[in-house]
């Protein structure tokens, strides 16, 4: 990230993301198709959205973070470090872990690994409170899924576009683009691109977002090929509409659901992506990833720790099954065939 | 080509076709070489009058339809012309060809699939309207999506429903509608009313042609039945294997069919007189590949009437009264 | 005697948010031996499904929630499936309306006619081939021992259908039921299936239950006809005077509108409204809503059914009236 | 009718699919026919680079060459400290002052020496399987190190041969000028070059080495595979062409054993050398080649003793396999499938309960070894930085002494290591010469009071750096990205974090790493140095100025410069051990407190687990193999692992009760539903 | 068909020649040979040991045709990997060709078994659910095809080694031995692994495409006909089904590849997943550059043969 500023730019980004969420929202309430599909994924998996809900609440409280409030005599916090709402909910006086709200042991003063002793969900070798980390990894995980489809969704909708409606030579090109990344395989490619770029997060986004997109891309020309030659495009022509104006108006938003399935579905691939490359020891910091890569060794220790590799899976299986559930759902509920009518 | 009787003599044409061939490539091979052609449309040519219809029918392949998007550069035809109100649209640019566009529109046979499903109606409606800058804001485009609604009997109340909220018949209006909307001279109905029930067809037949009596639209309608010809068209012309095998005036085509092809094609719709069932298929087999078209007449394979020289000679198109019919037996040569 | 087939107060519904929705809604009609018997009706009227309701073949998550089917005195729908199989394809058969999706197309259009003789009859392959290739000869198929190793994708709509009925006559069934066999074809080749329907019929004296929409195929085809609206029978009577002479109003709009009966130049007559779909069915008379000759009893008592002449029904209070 | 063939055919697929799972049922990695050899089965992480014993500098190349090459010297297996004896040679070499810094070493070989069998000796006389070792062998490998072609890694402690440089740039300049020449086999071109000037080989079994300057550490490098003796035969013949393998992978050599088997990436076999004098003339009692008395009371204790004056080796044969995982190489060893195996520091607190074995483990009959091995891991502080380094002066030393105050490496080991480990005072661990156990460095014991003082008096008052205003911004650098080296660089940050500076974990690969210690753009990071031999020499080169990483490349990646450290290294170095050496070694770590270039953290200690069957282990420190001192009991192995693995099933037989209960039920409805 | 093969080979041809670039691009043009170099030799290496190595792995070169036609690297890249020379490997100086020879049979003898018995575990069940629809068969295999997706490999693969391989000492916990009575229990684990962590994915995959076949009019074509829902399900939706399926095995071949890598050097399978996971760890860009590619060419190649298997599976595809 950019140095001393990393949670402006959070912050910012934050912000940004959920401008457009709100703006999102006003869409699917403004338009009644998008807002009956919505009723309708709500009543289908009310469970399953709450449950993406808190992981989204949870990422949110922790990308936003400030500098100050900090009580003077917090150890182990810098006077100046920006500290997110999770930061704060978890900073206590007396130790070093933030870990207050469910902690009385002291930083390293007790042994490390400890559970469940005052900690909720025990500590990890650095005597860190595992479900602070648990939380933490939320933020992680979503700006994996979520940043990688920023990068991948709108180039791979540009070039999917741009090739299945145009066609020729321009289509040509793109396929070409696309036979070739699509004929490395994946995680080599992922693994040859960090390696390339250096570790991080930002890297590592778009190392799987080069990776990701190249699916996307392919689904999105196969799909606007096959709208291309729909009547209605033919339709729009005839009735003088632009090119321009025809991808924006007609080609895109019939591309809306399968833009919004796919990132449901390719979200979970990419977060469980992301904890392969952690074992590889090329995944992002603080990710679910890391925290069960560093704490598989602990399973042989005797007494078993068992919680902190438990409380990391258990989170990424949480997230990951609420998402299937939920893209399962909206796969069903924004169906095109629903839409198809009776003849 | 010829002028009907209905037209005062000198008076141009709307539309005039003529020579249009609009072949599509079969590569293969490596180099993906052109080795032959689907002939889906070869030297077609006829005109339509202001206010006039004219049916082209045939059979499922016969590139009837492919003539009807040819006209509008829907499709690319490789030669010939298409003359609208003077301009030949074939020669125009991308810029002429969008404002031309706004005179000639279409109507397709699958109501769902020519209808945006997530777009409400009246931006359906209004989108046409706003790209050629018909209403002069959004208020008054709305109230000219409403008139037009009520003017195919619909509910104006409905604007903001979604396609798939209408039954086939009310999702055809819509279309008629949008094609209304920018205030088009020539409708162009490719197999319109074909998918369909009866009654329902016959509702859009009878909107059709009152538009065609208020707003003196001219209709290009293309079909395969021939039942619909005989209530709606002025003029037929018959398609087969890409060539125009006959033309005439309706009742001229109904009354007296020259072509083997048409008499055989009225003669196998199947007749609702109680009185007259039964009797032999009038045209044998099937209709061959339009990529290898049979040589001689493209007919001949499956005419009753086969000579000799119709499998080695293409006959020309024969001038026959208030028409053409493209046979040897037309010009008395038989 | 009684029918052949006998189908009694059938009725199929589809689940939907607001509970079970007919589509079908206490039909019955009989079937005689060597009849050809046509269901008539606009899309939605239920004739596809009542065809299919007495095969028991109505789709996944539809089923026949009333009523009986009777196959010689048989009753089919509580019959154990591995009877019903026996049944289906062997005492009954079926044709549909799109022979380009009803035949697999990964498979040879001779093994598709074998495969259906083998299910019935333990007969050798070699066996079974030759007699797949009498029925082509039967069905007008040219050069049949090359058709027989043929994929479907490599015949024309029309030999297509004139496989699927080899196939249906393959185990000389009893009831042939052709659901629109003749929409997805061109009017020509169309001429030619109906006049092999015909030929056959006669050969065989097969009966059959033809679904169709056409009132033309009808007069071509049928011996008796009966017309269904919106899930019900409205009126049923034999081919010639159902064409002279209908009785029910929906009847007579549905002939009047069909354009080659229109007299030019004159707005052609047409049934204003569009069919309701399941969920919107008036609670009286189904077509009260489009009806020309509506009375106030129409839209809340369904009509009785009426005779008006010799096998004639008719379901239509105005009618019932006038006859009475 | 068809259907039911079907049925047939799926389920006897399935039966058969069940049956091969079923009667892959055991754990047993081995296969299970075991004679009654003596079988050493053991493990290893990483593949090794290259089995040349004139580049191979890795412990797991080491364990395959240190085996396989036997060495003219050898270190006592028993003494601790590490005591040089003679090998090969027959007693330890002569040494004779020349005068102006100038020695000569005399080694003198026992004759009737054999390489192991091997082709590559058809080259010198057809027919042979093997010949007699002679000092010509050694002076060939010495002359191998020299040559550039080969990149040895070791051409620093052998350039104070007279004549090593010399030859190395004979030998590239005329291969570069005479291409005939440089497609001579080697042995040729050194003969054409006319050898090392200060080697000689007056006798087939005695060799003369002349040091140029002083450097009495040559003889440890004599302990060493680099200078062991290595035929022209098989140099020539292993040149991986024609299907024959390289060199590199395919050693011969004097060893108690050879390679009998090696695929690098997965598995070696060491077999008992029939042609080593141990086994062909054991009647010599020569001391490398039997088992030694005693040296203390574990030896004593252990049952070592008894061992005393066996013939060596004690096993027929070593099986080697790859396991690169540590879980599953501990969990088999608990298995008994590996007869030894390091502790991995999550089974620590299991195994090992204050020192000693726990209960369960010592039922199981498990052995207990412990070791400090010769080696410091230290924080390296880059001088070339501003803030750091040299150019900040006083203000930087009190930062980098205020830095080193903070960090509790005993609390580090108990993390991360289990607590083994001893707290580094100085770069010298136990065990090499100049160590004093009571040394207490004054500015490497915890004190976070005096370390803010320190900062205070740096002028960084709890952390904030004056010119910014806020906390000092440091880089900590590391290379090691994998969660648990990161969490340990986090623990070093976290301590810094008490005195306010804000240390930044920069982690890059080890490209960018390298680029970074090239460029100079680094501050803070972590290294190790593992000794080549016991003494303070190769500790203290690490801090010379002539090693800096910016000046000469070298591996002083502090760039520390020091007149009156380097000017005592180099007396130091040339100096035998005695008093004046000790005086110089404590002034040398009086400068390195003060300045603290390192912050010393510790020396490992290993604890090994051995099964109850092997016997006579003592690890040494440096990698050199013992296999041929180990010795085993394979009835009582046999028995044990058998008990040890009785699969558990009833699992298996729930999950299929389990199916059957879900799948049952449904089958019925849906029956029931088609009725 | 024999021009559509030809045709269709051409474009792998040019699809192998993009990838090559790209490699290039990533492995030459981005990174230094020097540190490669460095990493391979060690600290203590001398420069003259690094220019050596740099000289004898061909890195002393320049990158770009237009700075030295005759001598450069791109050129010298394509024709060494267009003739299969791979040249040594930059961690330990072997022939990688020797180590993919070696690596090939123990990763052949773990990915085929896997991909066999993945597809014999995952057909018949997804099959099973399919022909089950809209019971609560069918809805608990979903749902439990969903919680098996939702679980990561790596979880997998330690759950796997800790309960089977050390709790319950069914099989070794790794290894590898190629004698054929040793190598099933060795493979039983990572085989018994990598069908759990794939197969929920899998049989909702083919529950869908079956689903989509088995809702065609031919199907109710051949209940027509009498013939029975078994006989229906094996004989006409699992015969049309086989063109997706086939894509998705072909797919699943580069998968296959690199999830071995996980299972390969978890388990210890000296294959070429390990190979390659040996080569990250290492920085051996010399052995993971032939990797990728190898995986390509493996990838490219299985797309042609799916394509020009398409035209025997599947009539309709016209392979002209």
């Amino acid at each position: 990230m950019m140095g001393v500023d990393a949670y402006i730019w959070s912050n910012l980004m934050t912000v940004l993301l959920i401008a457009g969420a709100v703006y999102a929202a006003r869409v699917v309430r403004a338009q009644r198709l998008w807002r009956e599909a919505a009723g309708e994924l709500w009543r289908r998996r009310r469970f399953a959205i709450v449950v993406v809900g808190i992981y989204l609440g949870i990422g949110v409280a922790d990308s936003i973070a400030w500098v100050g409030g900090v009580p003077e005599d917090a150890v182990g916090v810098l006077p100046n470090a920006p500290l997110s709402l999770i930061d704060r909910l978890f900073l206590d006086t007396r130790e070093a872990s933030y870990s207050a709200p469910l902690a009385s042991v002291e930083f390293y003063g007790g042994k490390a690994l400890r559970h469940p002793g005052s900690h909720l969900l025990g500590t990890d070798i650095l005597g860190r409170d595992v479900l602070y980390m648990v939380f933490k990894g939320a933020r992680v995980a979503l700006l994996i899924g979520g940043l990688t489809s920023l990068i991948a969704i709108p180039l791979a909708l540009l070039f999917g576009v741009s090739a299945g409606y145009f066609g020729g030579r321009i289509d040509d090109a793109v396929f070409f683009i696309i036979s070739t990344l699509a004929a490395i395989p994946g995680l080599l490619l992922l693994i040859a691109l960090i390696m390339v770029m250096g570790r991080g997060t930002v890297s590592v986004c778009i190392a799987l977002a080069v990776t990701g997109w190249v699916g996307f891309c392919r689904l999105s020309r196969a799909e606007t090929l096959k709208l291309r030659e729909l009547d209605y495009i033919q339709a729009a022509r005839a009735l003088g509409v632009s090119e321009a104006r025809i991808i924006l108006r007609h080609i895109l938003p019939n591309l809306a659901h399968l833009i919004v399935i796919t990132f449901v579905l390719t979200f979970s691939g990419l977060v469980l992506s992301e904890a392969t490359l952690s074992w590889l020891g090329i995944g992002v910091d603080g990710s679910w990833g890391q925290m069960i890569d560093g704490a598989r060794d602990e399973l042989s220790r005797s007494p078993i720790v068992w919680w902190n590799i438990g409380a990391a899976g258990a989170a990424l299986f949480g997230l990951i099954l609420a998402v299937n559930a939920v893209g399962d759902a909206i796969r069903d509920v924004l169906d095109p065939r629903t839409l198809r009518g009776s003849e | 080509m010829t002028t009907t009787s209905e037209t005062p003599a000198g008076f141009e044409p709307l539309l005039r076709v003529s020579g249009l061939r609009t072949w599509y490539a079969i590569r293969q091979g490596l180099l993906r070489k052109t080795v032959g052609h689907v002939q889906a449309a070869t030297d077609v040519g006829f005109e339509i009058a202001p206010g006039e219809t004219l049916a082209l029918v045939g059979e499922s392949g016969c590139g009837k339809s492919t003539v009807g998007r040819s006209i509008l550069r829907l499709e690319s035809p490789q030669e010939g012309e298409v003359v609208f109100e003077g301009k030949d649209l074939l020669s125009l640019d991308e810029a002429a060809l969008r404002l031309a566009r706004q005179r000639v529109q279409i109507v397709f046979q699958d109501p769902m699939a020519s209808l945006d499903p997530r777009m409400r109606i009246r931006d359906q409606i209004a989108e046409g309207m706003q790209s050629f800058g018909i209403g002069a804001d959004e208020k008054e485009r709305t109230e000219r999506v409403a008139s037009l609604l009520a003017r195919v009997q619909l509910d104006p109340a409905a604007m903001d429903r979604y396609p798939h909220e209408f039954s086939g018949g009310q999702r055809q209006r819509i279309c008629i509608a949008r094609a209304l909307a920018v205030e088009p001279r020539l409708i162009v109905c490719d197999e319109s009313v074909s998918a369909l029930d009866v009654s329902i067809q016959a509702q859009i037949l009878n909107l059709l042609r009152e538009l065609q009596d208020e707003l003196g639209l001219s209709y290009l309608f293309i079909t395969h039945d021939l039942s619909v010809v005989k209530y709606l068209a002025h003029q037929v012309a018959v398609m087969y294997l890409g060539e125009i095998v006959e033309q005439g005036p309706t009742d001229r085509i109904f009354e007296a069919p020259a072509h083997p092809y048409t008499q055989g094609l009225l003669a196998a719709i199947p007749s609702i007189d109680p009185d007259r069932r039964g009797g032999s298929p009038p045209v044998l087999g099937d209709v061959p590949s339009p990529s290898d078209p049979p040589a001689g007449c493209h007919f001949h394979t499956r005419c009753n009437r086969v000579m000799d020289r119709c499998r080695a000679e293409a006959p020309p198109l024969v001038p026959l009264e208030g028409g053409a019919s493209r046979c040897f037996l037309s010009s008395g040569e038989g | 005697m009684s029918a052949l087939l006998e189908v009694r107060d059938l009725r199929t519904a589809f689940p939907s948010a607001s509970g079970l929705l007919p589509v079908v809604d206490g039909v019955s009609f009989d079937l005689n031996r060597g009849e050809v018997l046509a269901l008539v009706g606009e899309s939605g009227s239920g004739k596809s499904m009542s065809a299919l309701s007495t095969m028991r073949l109505v789709p996944k998550p539809g089923r026949v929630t009333e009523g009986s089917v009777r196959l010689d005195g048989t009753e089919l729908l509580s019959l154990p499936v591995t009877d019903m199989r026996k049944i289906r394809g062997g005492r009954m058969s079926m044709i549909f309306q799109e022979p380009m999706t009803c035949l697999n197309p990964v498979v040879r259009v001779g093994e598709q006619v074998i495969e259906a003789i083998q299910l019935h009859e333990d007969v050798s392959t070699a066996d079974a081939r030759e007699r797949t290739r009498e029925l082509f000869v039967e069905v007008g198929i040219p050069d049949p021992e090359a058709r027989l190793d043929a994929h479907p994708h490599q015949l024309s709509g029309g030999l297509k259908q004139r496989v699927m009925i080899a196939m249906a006559l393959s185990t000389r069934p009893e009831i042939l039921i052709a659901d629109e066999p003749t929409t997805a074809l061109d009017v020509t080749v169309q001429a030619q299936i109906l006049a092999l329907l015909r030929d056959l019929q006669r050969n065989r004296n097969a009966a059959i239950l033809l679904i169709t929409h056409d009132l033309g195929i009808v007069n071509e085809l049928a011996d008796r006809v009966a017309v269904m609206y919106a899930g019900r029978l409205v009126e049923v009577a034999d081919r010639r005077s159902l064409l002279s002479d209908p009785r029910h109003p929906y009847t007579q709009g549905l002939l009047r509108s069909i354009p080659a009966l229109a007299t030019p130049g004159e707005a052609l007559p047409e049934i204003p409204g569009v069919v309701p779909s399941p969920d919107q069915w008036p609670a009286g008379c189904r077509f009260s809503t489009r009806c020309s000759k509506r009375i106030e009893r129409c839209d809340t008592v369904f009509p009785h059914e009426s005779s008006p002449g010799e096998g004639r029904r008719v379901w239509c209070h105005v009618e019932d009236g006038e006859g009475a | 009718m068809i259907e039911k063939r079907r049925g047939r055919f799926v389920l006897s697929r399935l039966a058969l699919v069940l049956g091969l799972l079923c009667s892959a049922c055991s754990n047993d990695p081995y296969p299970s026919a075991s004679s009654g050899e003596k079988i050493l089965y053991s493990s290893f992480t990483e593949a090794p680079r290259t089995l040349d014993p004139a580049t191979a500098y890795t412990t797991v190349s080491h364990s395959v060459t240190g085996a396989v090459y036997d060495t003219l010297l050898k270190y006592h297996f028993l003494k601790r400290p590490l005591e040089l004896m003679p090998g090969l040679a027959g007693a330890l070499p002569a040494v004779e002052d020349l005068g102006e810094g100038r020695s000569r070493y005399r080694f003198v070989l026992r004759e009737g020496l054999l390489f192991a069998n091997d082709d590559c000796f058809e080259l010198g006389e057809p027919g042979a399987r093997t010949r007699e070792v002679v000092m010509g062998d050694v002076a060939f490998q010495l002359m191998r190190l020299a040559d550039p072609k080969v990149g040895s890694p070791v051409l620093e402690p052998f350039s104070n041969i007279d004549g090593f440089q010399e030859f190395g740039a004979a030998l590239a300049e005329r291969r570069e000028s005479d291409e005939a020449f440089a497609a001579r086999p080697v042995h040729e071109q050194y003969a054409e070059i006319g050898g090392i000037r200060g080697i000689a080989t007056p006798t087939p079994y005695t060799l003369e080495i002349t040091l140029h300057r002083p450097y009495p550490q040559i003889k440890y490098w004599f302990a060493m595979e680099f200078s062991t003796p290595v035929p022209w035969e098989a140099v020539a013949y292993y040149d991986g062409q024609d299907g024959r393998p390289r060199f590199d992978d395919h050693p011969v050599g004097a060893g108690p054993f050879y390679l009998a088997e090696y695929d690098k990436h997965a598995r070696y076999v060491l077999e008992k050398n029939p042609n080593w004098y141990g086994v062909r003339n054991p009647e010599w009692r020569a001391p490398a080649a039997v088992f030694p008395s005693p040296a203390d009371e574990d030896d004593v204790a252990s049952g070592r003793a008894e061992y005393a004056g066996r013939s060596l080796p004690l096993i027929d044969r070593v099986i080697v396999v790859r396991e690169k995982e540590s879980i599953p190489r501990f969990n088999k060893f608990l298995q008994g499938y590996y007869d030894a195996s390091g502790i991995i520091k999550e089974s620590f607190d299991s195994v090992v309960i204050e020192g000693g074995l726990s209960d369960e483990m010592r039922e199981m009959g498990m052995r207990l070894g412990k070791s400090v091995s010769p080696d410091v891991f230290y924080i390296g502080f880059n001088f070339d930085d501003a803030v750091l380094g040299r150019d900040g002066g006083d203000r930087s030393r009190k930062l980098r002494q205020a830095m080193s105050l903070a960090l509790d490496v005993p609390e580090f080991l108990r993390i991360f290591n289990n607590g083994r480990g001893v707290v580094a005072q100085s770069p010298l661990p136990p065990g090499i010469y100049g160590y004093e156990p009571d040394y207490a460095n004054p500015n490497r014991r915890v004190d976070v009071a005096r370390a803010k003082e320190l900062m205070v008096e740096a002028g960084y008052p709890d952390g904030v750096d004056p010119d910014t205003g806020e906390a000092l911004k440091l880089g900590f650098d590391t290379a090691n990205t994998s969660t648990a080296g990161l969490n340990q660089v986090r623990f070093f940050t976290n301590a810094w974090r008490e005195l306010g500076i804000d240390v930044e974990i920069r982690p890059t690969n080890y490209n960018q790493f390298q680029e970074k210690l090239r460029r100079g753009d680094y501050q803070i990071f972590q290294f190790g140095w593992v000794a080549d031999y016991p003494d303070p020499e190769n500790f203290f080169f690490l801090l010379w100025s002539k090693m800096g990483k910016s000046a000469a490349g070298g591996p002083n990646a502090t760039n520390f410069m020091d007149d009156r450290f380097d000017e005592l290294f180099v007396s130091m170095k040339a100096r035998e051990n005695g008093p004046e050496r000790i005086a110089e070694i404590r002034e040398m770590l009086s400068i390195l407190e003060r300045e603290r270039p390192w912050i010393e953290l510790f020396h490992r200690e290993d604890y090994s687990l051995y099964q109850g069957w092997v016997k006579n282990v003592k690890p040494m420190g440096l990698s050199i193999p013992t296999y041929q001192y180990r010795d085993l009991d394979p009835a009582e192995r046999a028995a044990l692992r058998a008990a040890w693995n009785e699969p558990v099933l009833w699992p298996a037989y729930s999950l299929v009760f389990l199916a059957v209960l879900v799948v049952l039920p449904g089958i019925r409805t849906y029956l029931k539903e088609r009725q | 068909m024999g021009a559509y093969v030809l045709r269709r080979l051409a474009y792998g041809v040019g699809v192998v020649l993009g990838v090559l670039f790209l490699l290039f691009v990533l492995f030459f043009a981005v990174t230094e040979p020097e540190d490669i170099a460095r990493k391979a030799l060690g600290d203590k290496a001398p420069p003259e040991a690094v220019a050596i190595w740099l000289e004898n792995h061909g890195y002393d070169r320049p990158l770009w045709p237009w700075q030295n036609f005759q001598e450069n690297l791109l050129f010298d890249h394509y024709r060494k990997m267009l003739t299969f020379d791979f040249g040594l490997s930059d961690a330990d100086d072997s022939p990688i060709v020797d180590r993919i020879k070696a690596g090939a049979g123990p990763s052949l003898s773990l990915t085929v078994p896997l991909l066999v018995l993945s597809l014999l575990a995952a057909i018949p069940l997804s099959l099973l659910v399919a022909f089950f629809r809209e019971t609560y068969i069918d809805r608990m295999g979903v749902f439990l095809c969903v919680l098996a997706m939702s679980v990561s490999t790596l979880l997998y693969i330690i759950g796997g080694q800790y309960i089977i391989g050390k709790l319950l000492r069914w099989y070794p916990i790794s290894g590898f031995d190629a004698d054929p009575l040793l190598l099933p229990r060795f493979l039983a684990l990572p085989i018994l692994v990598g069908i759990l962590s794939g197969i929920g994915g899998d049989v909702r995959f083919y529950r869908t495409v079956f689903l989509e076949e088995s809702g065609r009019d031919f199907v109710r074509t051949a209940r027509a006909k009498g013939a029975s829902e078994p006989r229906i399900m094996t004989r006409h939706v699992l015969r049309n089904a086989l063109i997706p399926i086939l894509t998705r095995v072909v797919l699943a071949i580069p998968f296959l590849f690199m999830g071995s890598l996980l299972l390969e050097a978890f388990f210890g399978i000296p294959g070429l997943g390990s190979m390659t996971f040996d080569a990250i760890q290492a920085n051996d860009f010399a052995t993971l550059r032939t990797m990728v590619y190898v995986g390509a060419l493996l990838f490219i190649f299985g797309q042609v043969a799916t394509d020009i298997s398409y035209g025997f599976v599947d009539p309709r595809v016209r392979v002209e």
